[in-house]
């Protein structure tokens, strides 16, 4: 049985789409796609080590590097979807409905509320990254107090969040179809700097021969087809779709 | 079978310090006690004797309440037989069994164990180990003695607790003459002061200089009982004969 | 593989250097494995003695129950005591979740067992030749688990040590009740998870080394103390 | 806690209704941890024993290495399996890495330490006793190396199962080298470490007491064998 | 010290399958064995003696090679002793060491080690359990055994490998009268096959069965040695006078 083994985030995996999708391709081609969830950096770097055909992930700036430094052939946009603050229905800091993500953010920081950041160097992680350089916030000083790094992948540090009852910046998919939600809701939304890019790359199999590039050539291709595209398009989870294919 | 109960001719009058009744034990298929009846009088001194693999180490651990008796029973001043019983008797062991520890460490514990306050236990312990003469090894290893010393030692512990009844299974075995001696005068002075012994010897010798009364055991049963002088010069029974004449008594293995 | 080495060096020298972040973190590892596996001893020595030295009704499926929870997943522990401990949950109002104690309990609740059905092997091999001089002394309960426990010193040590050797090693647990918040709950193991997870896998590798060396040095320790003591010994 | 039980009583009927994909799941983690724990009892076992029964050079050192590698770290385990295995590792040609063996493998690293230590001590208990006797008979090594084991072999089954424990519960090396891949890799504690993630901790916990049960049969099993052997006994 | 080289006077001419120098062995801080000569003269056989604690076990495992001595050596056919010297030695020690087998299970550990081929194991371990009077014990978990059957089984898996010296460490403590017999005529027997026999005991009678010379063991040195019948009948020094008086020799302790 022929199969090609992708390189993926745990956001991905985590809320299903795979699931989803991946039966539909498989049944069309017969190749059979094995993915491997880990955070993103160790996702890039297994894939440059070539222990994966494709690599799935949302981290704009190290998947050009990848594809710049020879590791891929080419970088294409999949999906997207955005990320949102959800934080404890009390709020403490008065963030709610606030559209403004940096602001709702020096907000927090400055009500010393409880803010609960992966710290894992993820691509959620620099999104989050971004925005509090916009903020004037030091965190390095705040890190320990109020601000809490985890050092985790997403899932866990939505359970911390919870467990903590702290404001926390995570993807909406992941969001949706999390099952420890607590007392937790999605507070801020709807901000351009929330958006969240996926892309796919084919590792080159000029630098490992071994890759299964017309196989993974073939994911590549129908994840970017309108047929794809429309099965990313109708993963829904509680009525609402979690990724948004933009594929060009 | 013959009860047995009644060979105590002289201690008939003083009520039994500790019956069996009956009493069996079975492992692995055989009955290697064997419906044994016996009755023990207080300061009255027994001496059991019969060939290897009769029954005599068995024998001392049913009496001391250490095996559960497949039928029958013993019974302590009348009633069963339990811990509390058990703290009224001690037991020298066939192969001592020693702790990990220094000869005055096992002391120590012997002491302990048998409930004597702490203030008292260094005096205790100094004189048991004068009297098992191995002072000069308080704090050797225990179970890097010599086969001579761990026997002293496993005695001492036993008469730490000042016992009624001590149960002494070939408690000289592996002793030269002088501790022999030494032994058998610790014996009679624990007599004297009312204790009753239980020894099991292969020593004809020893068995009359320690034993008012001889049970001779042979392949699980009382095969004679009685005064140990007069079984001694006249054994009746098969087995005994054959033992006095050092012969193999082989009835039916 | 260059990087490797590199990494390790890497690492060797900001232990050298006094580096605070990574001695910190070393330190709280310490600190929490120590602790759980103390306590765990405390816990796990007697009751595999009673096991190993009593017979009672239930006594054959209790050992069967430590055994089998040798087997308990960290994870699982984890969870159970988040849940246990989280703001909704039952113990909530002691505020301990992502504290180095919600750290400590977990580590416990996962090396108890092991300390417990080890040491009731090794006191149950033990007890063997004990039990009738114990009987015949009229040694009473507590002072026999004592003495088992007492005189099997050096065979428990090991199974002290294999204790420490999970909960040092342990990520799971700790992940999860901890947080591996960084200056708080950071610890050796969820430090070198976050390196692989960011992809740094030589750094991980390299603190991996750096965790294995304190482990040894650890046992050293206690091989030192135990020689030491052997020889004065015999009290 | 309401949703637990519930989510309990969903996992048992998951089982109990034969569901495929958790079937599967269990079977591979039995097949993986068993085999695993094998596979280190064979090295184990013997390394330990030796260590145990003989005197040489270097025979402290190993033995307190032994002991430290009971605190390997699962993750970096991982990490060293998967540098090998990787497609630009040493043995990348092998094409291990993703599979049930690289798994086995990595459990087989992690556990032969923890057999071979616990050995170690065991058959050092047991030799002070035998090893004057086995010197008078002229024993020959390997013999005397296979009687302790044999002798010793009740007491050993309990370092068996400690093995198997930490095998079992085992996440973090797994994950690594496994990829916890659907119907591929995926084990009971990666399926309970991915639930976690997905914040369905109930079923997780559930699917933790699912393996627990599990590992309480195979202990119950072991014990069961053993208490057969022993009755028929000596040969 | 008087040298002892040359107290074998019958067995000069042959050379010595063993000698002792200057055997010297410490422990605790004490010479627990203190500069034994001895000579070991083919089909000799040695009886030793001495109280409690004297070192003859130590002197025992020292001859056979288990323990190293602090000082001096054992020279085994004028060369040192080794592994292979120890095979064609034999011991039964003071305290039995057996497997946790059945008795047929020591016995066929005990004749592979000793390199007997397997297809002549069953007929060698039934002789040897004829021999020892264990047949019907067979299958029985040797550490149940009586203490006496332990010895027995013990002897017999020394006699198993047909060693030429034999190291007996009290050998007959437990034995009932019959028992001891039989070993004793055992050991002629062996003697008549030329195997050269070591015998520890405290029992003089046993040691001018079992020995053609005595060696006096006091606090770990050679107090008296020479032929056993000379020695017992007219002892020279202070500890074998006392010790064939039952009495307690405590010259500086
Ligand atoms: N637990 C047991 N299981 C099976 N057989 C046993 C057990 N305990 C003792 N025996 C057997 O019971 C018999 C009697 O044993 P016991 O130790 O009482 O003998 P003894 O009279 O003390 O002999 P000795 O003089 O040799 O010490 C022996 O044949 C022994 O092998
Ligand atoms: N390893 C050791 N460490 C310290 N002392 C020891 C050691 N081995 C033996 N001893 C001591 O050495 C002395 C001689 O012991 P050994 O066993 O040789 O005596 P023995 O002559 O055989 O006595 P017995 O007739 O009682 O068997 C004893 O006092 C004993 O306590
Ligand atoms: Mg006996
Ligand atoms: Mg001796």
């Amino acid at each position: 049985e022929e199969f090609i083994t992708v390189q993926s985030t745990t956001s991905t995996q985590n809320s299903g789409l795979f699931d989803h999708i991946l039966p539909m391709f498989e049944a069309g081609t017969g190749i059979d796609v094995r993915v491997v969830a880990v955070g993103t950096g160790q996702a890039i770097r297994n894939a440059m080590n070539g222990d994966g055909d494709v690599l799935f992930v949302h981290a704009r700036a190290a998947e050009e590097a990848f594809v710049a430094d020879g590791f891929g052939t080419a970088r294409h946009d999949v999906m997207y979807n955005d990320f949102v603050v959800v934080g404890p229905a009390a709020d403490p800091a008065g963030v709610s409905g606030m559209r403004d993500s940096v602001a709702a953010l020096a907000q927090i920081a400055g009500a010393g509320a409880v803010f609960v950041s992966r710290g894992d160097d993820s691509g959620t992680h620099k999104a989050e990254g971004a925005l509090w350089s916009e903020t004037d916030v030091d965190l390095e000083e705040a890190s320990g107090g109020w601000y809490r790094e985890t050092g985790s992948g997403m899932g866990a540090t939505l359970n911390i969040g919870i467990g903590m009852g702290g404001y926390v910046l995570t993807d909406r998919a992941t969001w949706i179809a999390f099952g420890n939600k607590g007392s937790h809701r999605v507070l801020v939304e709807g901000d351009a700097r929330l958006f969240n890019q996926y892309g796919i790359i084919l590792v080159n199999p000029a630098v490992h021969a071994h890759v299964k590039a017309e196989a993974g050539q073939s994911f590549v291709d129908w994840i970017l087809s309108a047929e794809g595209q429309a099965a990313i398009a109708g993963y829904e989870v509680a009525g609402q779709q979690l990724f948004f294919p933009n594929a060009k | 079978m013959r009860d047995l109960t009644d060979f105590d001719e002289a201690g008939l009058a003083a009520p039994p310090l500790l019956e069996t009744r009956g009493l069996t034990f079975a492992a692995g298929g055989r009955r290697l006690i064997d419906g044994v009846n016996l009755t023990l009088r207080p300061g009255r001194r027994v001496a059991i004797m019969g060939p290897n693999g009769a029954g005599k180490s068995l024998l001392l651990r049913l009496m001391h309440g250490l095996l559960t008796p497949a039928d029958g029973g013993v019974l302590w001043q009348g009633r069963r037989l339990d811990a509390a019983a058990r703290a009224a008797q001690a037991m020298v062991f066939q192969r001592p069994v020693l702790l990990r520890r220094s000869v005055l460490g096992n002391l120590s514990f012997a002491l302990r164990a048998r409930g004597v306050p702490r203030h008292l236990r260094p005096a205790r312990a100094e004189e048991a180990l004068a009297r098992a003469r191995l002072t000069g090894l308080a704090r050797s290893p225990a179970r890097r003695l010599s086969g001579g010393e761990q026997q002293r030692l496993a005695l001492a512990m036993a008469l730490a607790g000042r016992p009624w009844v001590l149960f002494l299974d070939e408690p000289t075995a592996s002793l030269d003459p002088a501790s022999t001696h030494a032994v058998e005068e610790m014996l009679a002075e624990a007599h004297a002061q009312g204790v009753t012994t239980v020894t099991v010897t292969h020593d004809a010798g020893q068995a009359r200089r320690v034993g008012d009364d001889l049970v001779f055991l042979q392949a699980g049963r009382v095969a004679e009982a009685g005064p140990v002088a007069s079984l001694l010069d006249a054994p009746r029974s098969g087995p005994l004969r054959a033992w006095t004449e050092g012969r193999l008594w082989l009835p039916d293995r | 593989m260059p990087g490797l080495m590199e990494a390790f060096w890497d690492a060797l020298r900001l232990i050298a250097l006094g580096d605070a972040d990574l001695w910190e973190i070393i330190g709280l590892s310490l600190r929490v494995t120590m602790t759980a596996v103390g306590l765990s001893c405390l816990i796990g020595l007697p009751l595999g003695a009673v096991v190993g030295a009593f017979r009672f009704p239930g006594r054959t499926a209790l050992s069967l129950i430590l055994n089998a929870l040798m087997g308990l997943p960290p994870v699982v522990v984890g969870l159970g005591v988040y849940l246990m401990l989280s703001a909704s949950g039952p113990l909530g109002v002691l505020q301990l979740l992502y504290t180095p104690t919600a750290m400590i309990l977990a580590q416990m609740i996962l090396v108890t067992p092991i300390v417990a059905a080890l040491t009731r092997q090794v006191v149950e091999d033990l007890n063997e030749e004990y039990a009738e001089q114990f009987a015949s002394l009229g040694v009473r309960r507590m002072e026999r688990v004592a003495a088992l426990i007492w005189d099997a010193r050096y065979s428990l040590l090991t199974v002290a040590l294999a204790g420490f050797g999970r909960a040092v090693a342990e990520v799971g647990a700790v992940l999860i009740v901890g947080g591996n918040i960084d200056h708080v709950t950071r610890v050796m193991t969820t430090t070198i998870a976050l390196e692989t997870s960011r992809g740094n896998l030589h750094l991980a590798l390299a603190l991996g080394a750096v965790l294995l060396v304190i482990a040894l040095l650890v046992n050293a320790a206690v091989m030192a103390v135990r020689h030491t003591a052997q020889k004065v010994a015999y009290a």
